[in-house]
């Protein structure tokens, strides 16, 4: 059980620093994606360790909510795009200070 | 009863004024100040000496916090609720034309915030309640602030925010000390803020040194004392002379008044244990004040650091514990309202005929305006003490005290009406003496309305100079109780 | 959240058969399967070779073999000995991987195909059937659509317009068709109670449900169709608008592949329907009265590929009849019908299922529940196509952006740029359709200026 | 699978969520078949009557909410305990949707930029084109921000009505992504807008992450979600404390990211200015009001045992907040990020409330309750924000809105009662007297000092020192700076407007005058139930 | 677990099978290569410059994935639904009602903003 938890924590962390590091929206907004499937992960293997069943309801609704994120999601960075040209979050400075 | 009048009274004043057309505004505003000034006398007549708190009420304002609209007042109470009603009066009619100089709000503002501010420090003089305290002493600072920015010479603006930040940091910090007395109240079983309430507890003595920091600074801010004084000179260089007036003579009195009614009244032990801290700063104020006041060449800057000086007096007196001390200090407060006011307004009509401050700029006035000049030779004397003018009198017993303390601080305090003598007649001499300033209009002299605003001044302080009686027998019980309170017996007040 | 302890774990008592095998039965069946598989794909080519030919009047491939059969299998050696070509623009890797995606779901979906009942094989009792368990058509969905990376990454990877519109022609419609399918085996779920194969198989013992689930039956043939890519809705290989879709630029075995993958999945549809809707290896009702022996030993598997082939001859026969569709037509076909109607198909079930279930339950609750559906999609049906098309909701520009000159990003087509610091490879070289000659869709028309 | 169990669902007490979200669905319907022209009308009206309808929904729960088991509190357990209906609960939702309806009203103003709302006439048109053009010359606007606001409105609902970490995490996307989307339709301006939608998606959804994982975490060890069974296992401690300690760092990571903390503070400024003036309205009223109540019920309710190991942190993040956030907005230039930064040190003020105690044991008869100060403070700075925004809407020059704080210079020449206003919001931030503030500051630094907090306190009064040199500093810039060119000049707002200005004033003096019943309503909200 | 394993070995045959066959068509079959041969596939015409910044895709099919990420959910939903409906009876009927309804709302909104017209 502990691996798949450690797996979870594993992937939780490349998204993390996925999300830290990388400069293109979308590869930011997929490393976070990574962040909620770990949680689904870590979540199931819970449910599993537990018994019951809570984790596993719990992984449909991240699953909802991360669709919602997505579509939501690529709605912005797509305006965005379309206004800026480019998908690097560095270009994004116009708010400073 | 009739002091939520005193306090709604100047109140509706602002309120009306602000609305009325600015042709009446200044007719209105007076006609309310006055009415208070009856207000207070009625009240005054309705005090017995010596019965402690008096004209109280009380009602239960926020009931979840213990809060309460109490009012009440005693010598200490009454003494400056007088003071205020008197003095508001005299600065609106020396005021009458100035607010409306170019670069002024207008009179109009400038009467509403000084009912504001009349009404609100009326209300910290009668509070007995000390969240209510609380939230009318911040609240003075509203029309102050507009006050000091709104009139007066250039540069105004920052010295209203400086005076603003200093006020409110110090309430502020005032305010932990006050909440933590709630919590104290509140653990003891009976969350309440009335000061009687309050006054009842036995604070442990950690808790009371630190509530004490809390009130003192605050207290010390307002006062001002050394170090946290700087405000004062900015404060009544920029602002018309009407201003400082109300600032210095009535709204820094809630500083030493807090002291009495709190530091002393809620913390007595505390305050004992802060004695030699305080009354080395209180001397430090003093000698300080007079030195810096030498040097200035400011005539406002100058007066303003008189009375950082005479507030160092009056803290001392306080915190040397003895019946003699207190008096003399409360003695004080009054007096030096009277004398500063006086020297305020000479130094504004002065300022107005040479159109400058500078002291190195003026001269020869005495020959050109000999009345003036008088009333300006008065206004310094009664500042440097001369006996026959009241602040004498306070001074003496300040002084007398100091020496029943220590004969140290005596001798220093006794140093200061040296300097106090020295600037006085020295910026007299500069001032008023000497050539006429070369190619200036002769200086006017004062018009009929002028003395008429400044002869009540002169009035008092002769008054009180040769026969203080009335004050001290005002004064003396509420002494004898608040040094009870302190654990130092009564041996007889000053005769 | 109170919910019970999770019994699932252990696979229910409809699954006891299964599991128990020995490595050689497993691996022997799951050799069997691929042969199978390929076998049939070669059959399969070859049959439509010779169906198509015969509706147009033609005599079709007869040369190799007996009646041509080996047809399919000259072609195949063929194509092994073509060249092997990569083009330079290609991103190497994922375009030798697509392919290999492309196929490998298609063999492993039939994993869970029942062929037949508990027979002796080899001495030893097994299913004839290679594994199945609770989620078994979740399980081939799953799977299928794994398939579909393949075949984009494959039209992406080649670094061409035509191969990347194909790609994502066909991916944009096999998920759109994808969610008609689905919704149409949830009524099949709600009759069989289960998910596993073999059970739905058994459930259909007295009525197969594609009787008395008619709609589901018809929604998911026509999605199967278009899942297939197949005519008439085999837009993604349309040669008149995109030469040879996502695989234009394969050639040799790599083409073999993603061609065997095709009609892998043809045949994987078909059984898949074959076992939900017509009762699987389940001989038809009337033959066990005459013969009882019929549902027993290896005689399913007859009818199992009887069935089968049905399926089969249907899809050459809409091939050899039917002339394709427009994309717009098609997609909406897909949206606008399909969906809406499977939708209300599952409500309708669900419903006569609780009164069935529980006789005498009061009517309002149901009527009312009944009417706010049924509201929704008639306004829906009403209102139709009128449906304004501001942009808002689409992410599309207003019109005027087209004419944006020399804006490469007109024409509201923003999408993410490579990863930053360019291409780093090939076909990861991004595309472009700016100045391509090309008048595939309106999509790569806004782009031509 | 054993036996299904069917939950019990209380229609009756979940009345104001039902009707919210049903209002936000026709929204939706109203949006897809009705035509342009009257969209407008019928989502104002829908959005109002929903709210409104709700509000009553809360009053009559709130009337007749039965006591909890032991009598402590007052709720109900609704949904198979997966949402609390208590006291603090619905204080939270008619408090939220009052600053709703002000919001509703904001968004709906259409007088401020000649007769068209704020918002961008198609978001989905690039800026500077023709498409733009058209759409503005076509006077469209987005009347999907009504539905979106009544989603929002629903999440800010939920959210601190979740009764176990699912609902919660639910209610915090629920409330989370429409404002990442009306954040980004401005209609001027629009390159800030959509880089503001920007940033907060990606570093909202970044937090949620965390605040997902902690869930997982937190799960892993109490196995199961909801807060009393978490509470459960946290005093006897059953499995591992690091999986609890960690989840809690998570779980608070997520929490307090959305109420804009130190050190997780950093979308505040930028999303503040760059979103439209309303939604920045709404959004910092409402956001704050929803996310304190789900970190109180997180922290007292499931962690309440575990107090020890996360009150520390509080009390860092707590002092953090308010010297950033205090030492931060002095150094803006722009009103909107001022508000901004000044929302920072807000939240560590009321952190510091809800440092205190709250549970009726532990405290002495007439000690206000953390719960009690933390609920007031929350409505005093929701009311004076949304105020304090509203009137930034109304300064204006040629470019819409001038949130360059040196162009507001001779405000108070300009336009008296606006300057005064504006002002009188100011001074109830910095918490002077006889203005709501003072009384939230009051109520929340005696109940941290009770707890004995006192250090925090301290740092709070220095803080609270700062933050006035602040709001002093704009004040003097409206009333005795001279005014740089032709000074700012004042849109005539709409009664919309205009109205929430006035009932922001008006909440803001009364709480601060007569702040009795409001507290007396805090109290008898009482405790969380579990 | 043990139900799993069979597709292992499916799994791993089929693998094999694909990546002979890749490798073979590498190793068999001639190598005539030339530039023309290499380039991208365009009607014979000069294949067009890869442009930097990013190659690009209809809005459309981006608006198709949402959809469709909507709809799956939506399916996910339904399959536990269906398979234990006999348990939930009326009351489930009730709540995917509802359910779906909400899906519709949105569903309608996107058909009525044109989000599902193709051009």
């Amino acid at each position: 059980m502990t691996q798949y938890i450690v797996l979870s924590a594993i992937l939780f962390t490349i998204g993390c620093v996925g999300v830290l590091t990388r400069r293109n929206a979308i590869v930011v907004f997929m490393c976070i994606e990574l962040m909620l499937n770990a949680c689904n992960l870590a979540f199931v293997a819970f449910a599993r360790q537990h018994g019951n069943l809570d984790g596993q309801i719990t992984a449909f609704f991240v699953m909802v909510v991360a669709a919602a994120e997505v579509v939501i999601g690529l709605a912005i960075i797509m305006t965005i795009f379309r206004t800026r040209r480019s998908a690097s979050v560095d270009d994004a400075s116009l708010l400073k200070y | 009863m009739i002091l939520t009048v005193l306090i709604l009274l100047p109140l509706v004043g602002a309120l009306v004024t602000a609305v009325v057309p600015a042709a009446v505004a200044r007719l209105v505003g007076l006609g309310f100040a006055a009415a208070t000034l009856v207000a207070g006398i009625v009240a005054a007549t309705q005090y017995h000496v010596g019965d402690g708190m008096q004209l109280t009420e009380t009602y239960t304002w926020i009931d979840s916090l213990g809060v309460h609209y109490a009012l009440g007042v005693d010598g200490l109470g009454l003494l400056m609720v007088l003071l205020t009603v008197v003095l508001v009066p005299i600065v609106m009619l020396a005021g009458w034309h100035e607010a409306d100089a170019p670069g002024n709000n207008g009179a109009k503002a400038f009467f509403a915030w000084t009912l504001g501010l009349e009404a609100m420090s009326l209300a910290v003089f009668t509070a007995t309640d000390v969240l209510l305290f609380y939230v009318v002493f911040e609240a003075t600072l509203i029309p102050a602030y507009f006050l000091i920015g709104g009139f007066g010479r250039a540069g105004r603006g920052r010295a209203a925010t400086k005076f603003l930040i200093y006020q409110l940091a110090g309430g502020l910090i005032m305010l932990a000390s006050v909440i933590g007395l709630y919590v104290v109240s509140a653990d003891a079983g009976n969350p309440s803020f009335l000061i009687s309430d309050l006054a009842a507890l036995d604070i442990d003595e950690t808790t009371q040194r630190w509530l004490f920091v809390g009130f003192f600074i605050a207290f010390a801010i307002k006062a001002p004392m050394f170090p946290v004084h700087t405000w004062l000179a900015d404060t009544t260089e920029k602002a018309t002379t009407g201003t400082s007036v109300l600032l210095v003579c009535i709204l820094d009195k809630i500083g030493t008044f807090g002291m009495l009614r709190f530091c002393l009244g809620l913390l007595p032990d505390a305050s004992q244990w802060a004695t030699p801290v305080v009354i080395v700063l209180a001397l430090i104020s003093i000698i300080y004040g007079a030195l810096v006041a030498i040097g200035q060449d400011d005539v406002l800057r100058l007066i303003g650091l008189t009375s950082l000086s005479h507030f160092g007096f009056i803290v001392l007196g306080i915190f040397v514990f003895s019946s003699n001390g207190s008096s003399g200090a409360i003695l004080y407060m009054v007096n030096h309202g009277i004398a500063t006011a006086l020297m305020f307004l000479v130094a504004g009509f002065l300022i107005r005929r040479t159109g400058t401050a500078s002291i190195r700029e003026m001269g020869g006035v005495e020959k050109a305006a000999p009345v003036l000049a008088g009333f300006f030779l008065v206004g310094g004397l009664a500042a440097a003490g001369l006996p026959g003018l009241s602040p004498f009198v306070s001074e003496m017993l300040v002084i007398i005290a100091a020496f029943d303390h220590h004969w140290v601080v005596g001798s220093v305090a006794v140093l200061a009406i040296v300097l106090a003598a020295f600037y006085a007649l020295w910026m007299y001499q500069r001032t008023m003496t000497g050539p006429d300033r070369v190619g200036a209009a002769p200086v006017v002299d004062l018009d009929r309305r002028e003395v008429g605003i400044l002869a009540p001044l002169l009035l008092a302080l002769l008054l009180f100079g040769f026969y203080p009686m009335p004050l001290l027998d005002v004064i003396n019980p509420f002494v004898h109780d608040s040094l009870a309170s302190v654990g130092i017996g009564q041996e007889g007040g000053p005769q | 959240m109170h919910l019970a302890p999770l019994a699932a774990d252990l696979p229910d008592p409809g699954l006891a058969a299964f599991g128990q095998d020995p490595w050689w039965v497993i691996l022997l069946k799951a050799v069997l399967i691929f042969l199978v598989l390929v076998l049939l794909t070669l059959f399969n080519i070859w049959f439509e070779r010779r169906v198509v030919a015969r509706m147009q009047h033609r005599v079709g491939p007869n040369v190799h073999g007996p009646f041509g059969l080996l047809q399919s299998l000259a072609d195949g050696v063929k194509l092994a000995l073509k060249e092997d070509i990569i083009p330079k623009s290609a991103d190497k890797v994922v375009f030798l991987l697509a392919p290999i995606i492309a196929t490998v779901p298609a063999f492993i979906t039939w994993a869970v195909i029942p062929f037949g009942p508990v027979v002796n094989f080899f001495g030893h009792e097994t299913p004839l059937q290679l594994t199945d368990m609770p989620v078994a058509v979740l399980f081939m969905l799953a799977i299928a659509s794994i398939g579909i990376y393949g075949i984009v990454l494959g039209g992406w990877s080649s670094g061409s317009t035509y191969s990347l519109l194909g790609g994502l022609r066909s991916s944009a419609q096999m998920i759109s068709y994808e969610v008609a399918m689905g919704l149409a085996l949830v009524a099949v779920f709600l009759y069989a109670g289960s998910m596993s194969t073999s059970e739905i198989v058994a459930a259909q013992d007295r009525l197969w449900f594609g009787l008395i689930l008619l709609p589901s039956f018809v929604i998911y043939m026509i999605s199967m169709v278009g899942e297939t890519n197949r005519a008439p809705f085999d837009l993604p290989e349309a040669e008149g608008e995109l030469v040879g879709g996502f695989h234009t630029e394969y050639s040799s075995l790599k083409f073999a592949l993603f061609f065997l993958a095709e009609y892998i999945n043809l045949a994987t549809v078909s059984a898949i329907a074959t076992t939900l809707f017509l009762g699987g290896w389940a001989a038809p009702w009337g033959i066990e009265n005459v013969w009882e022996g019929a549902n027993s030993g290896y005689w399913p598997l007859l009818w199992f590929f009887g069935k089968l082939f049905c399926f089969i001859f249907l899809f050459v026969w809409l091939r050899g009849s039917l002339p394709r569709m427009r994309y717009d037509q098609f997609m909406a076909l897909g949206w606008k019908i399909l969906i809406p109607v499977s939708l209300a198909w599952i409500v309708a079930v669900a419903t006569i299922r609780v009164i069935s279930l529980e006789g005498n339950i009061n009517r309002t609750y149901l009527v009312a529940a009944i009417a706010v559906l049924l509201v929704l999609t008639v306004v829906l049906m009403f209102v139709g196509d009128k449906g304004e098309k501001s942009g808002a909701a689409t992410g599309e520009g207003a019109p005027a952006e087209a004419d944006e000159p020399h804006d490469a990003y007109a024409g509201g087509f923003p999408v993410p740029p490579m990863p930053a610091g360019g291409a780093v490879r090939g076909g990861a070289a991004p595309l472009t359709f700016a100045q391509s000659r090309t008048t595939v869709t309106a999509a790569a028309e806004e782009n031509h200026e | 699978m054993t036996e299904f169990v069917k939950p019990s669902i209380e229609y009756f007490e979940l009345w104001p969520l039902l009707v919210v979200f049903g209002a936000a669905c026709l929204g939706v319907v109203v949006e897809a078949f009705l035509p342009r022209s009257v969209r407008y009308t019928a989502q104002v009206v829908l959005a109002l009557g929903g709210l409104v309808l709700a509000l009553v929904g809360v009053v009559l729960v709130g009337q007749d909410v039965p006591e909890y088991d032991d009598g402590a509190a007052r709720g109900v357990l609704a949904v198979g305990g997966t949402i609390a209906v208590d006291g603090p609960s619905l204080f939270i939702w008619g408090l939220v949707l009052a600053l709703a309806i002000a919001g509703v009203l904001l968004f709906a103003e259409r007088q401020l930029d000649g007769g068209v709302s704020a918002f961008a006439g198609q978001a989905a048109a690039v800026p500077g084109t023709d498409a733009e053009a058209a759409s503005i010359a076509a006077n469209r606007e987005h009347t999907e921000v009504y539905p979106l606001l009544m989603f929002a409105v629903f999440g800010m609902m939920l959210f601190p009505a979740a009764n176990d970490l699912l609902t919660m995490f639910v209610g915090l996307e629920v409330l989370s992504l429409p404002l990442y989307l009306l954040s980004g339709l401005a209609r001027r301006r629009r390159l800030l807008s959509q880089e503001a939608a920007l940033k907060y998606f990606l570093l909202g959804a970044f937090s949620s992450g965390f605040f997902l994982y902690g869930a997982a975490l937190v799960y892993g060890f109490a196995g199961s979600l909801d807060f009393a069974s978490i509470n459960e296992a946290v005093r006897n401690d059953v499995g591992s404390q690091s999986l609890l300690l960690i989840g809690t760092g998570l779980l608070s990571v997520g929490l307090l990211f959305k109420v804009g903390a130190v050190p997780f503070q950093a979308w505040t400024p930028d999303v503040y200015q760059g979103a439209p003036t309303p939604v920045t309205a709404f959004m910092a009223a409402g956001t704050k009001v929803a996310a304190f109540g789900a970190i109180m019920r997180l922290f007292y309710v499931a962690l309440g045992a575990d107090r020890w190991s996360w009150q520390p942190m509080l009390w860092i993040i707590a002092v953090l907040s308010m010297f950033v956030g205090a030492a931060l907005a002095i150094t803006q230039t722009d009103i909107k990020r001022l508000l901004a930064y000044s929302s920072v040190a807000h939240t560590g003020f009321i952190l510091t409330g809800v440092l205190g105690l709250q549970a009726s044991d532990q405290l002495a008869v007439g000690e206000i309750s953390s719960v009690q100060a933390v609920l007031f403070y929350l409505a005093t700075y929701g009311f004076a924000t949304i105020g304090a925004f509203a009137v930034v809407s109304l300064v204006r020059d040629s470019g819409g809105e001038t949130t360059a704080i040196d162009r507001w210079a001779g405000l108070g020449k300009e336009s008296p009662v606006v300057a005064a206003v504006f002002a009188f919001f100011l001074l109830a931030m910095a918490g002077i007297p006889l203005t709501s503030g003072f009384v939230g500051k009051l109520a929340v630094f005696s109940v941290a000092l009770a707890a004995g907090a006192w250090p925090v306190v301290v740092a709070a009064v220095l803080a609270s020192i700062i933050a006035a040199f602040l709001y002093v500093r704009v004040i003097k810039v409206m009333y005795f700076d001279k005014p740089v060119g032709d000074g700012p000049s004042v849109a005539y707002p709409s009664v919309l407007t205009a109205t929430t200005i006035a009932v922001g004033a008006a909440i803001t003096l009364v709480l601060g005058v007569l702040p009795g019943p409001v507290l007396d309503l805090a109290a008898v909200a009482g405790e969380f139930i579990r | 677990m043990e139900l799993y394993t069979p597709i292992l070995a499916l799994a791993l045959i089929a693998t094999g099978f694909a990546v002979f066959s890749v490798i073979m068509s590498a190793v068999v079959g001639p190598k005539r290569y030339n530039r023309a041969k290499l380039d991208s596939y365009e009607c014979g015409i000069e294949p067009t410059p890869q442009p930097v910044g990013g190659g690009r895709i209809p809005v459309k099919y981006f608006i198709t994935a949402m959809l469709f990420i909507v709809f799956d959910i939506e399916i996910i939903f339904l399959y536990p639904w269906a398979v234990h409906f006999d348990q939930m009876a009326l009351f489930g009927l009730v709540e995917m009602v509802l359910f779906i309804a909400t899906v519709f709302v949105a569903y309608a909104y996107v058909w009525r903003r044109g989000g599902l017209d193709w051009d």
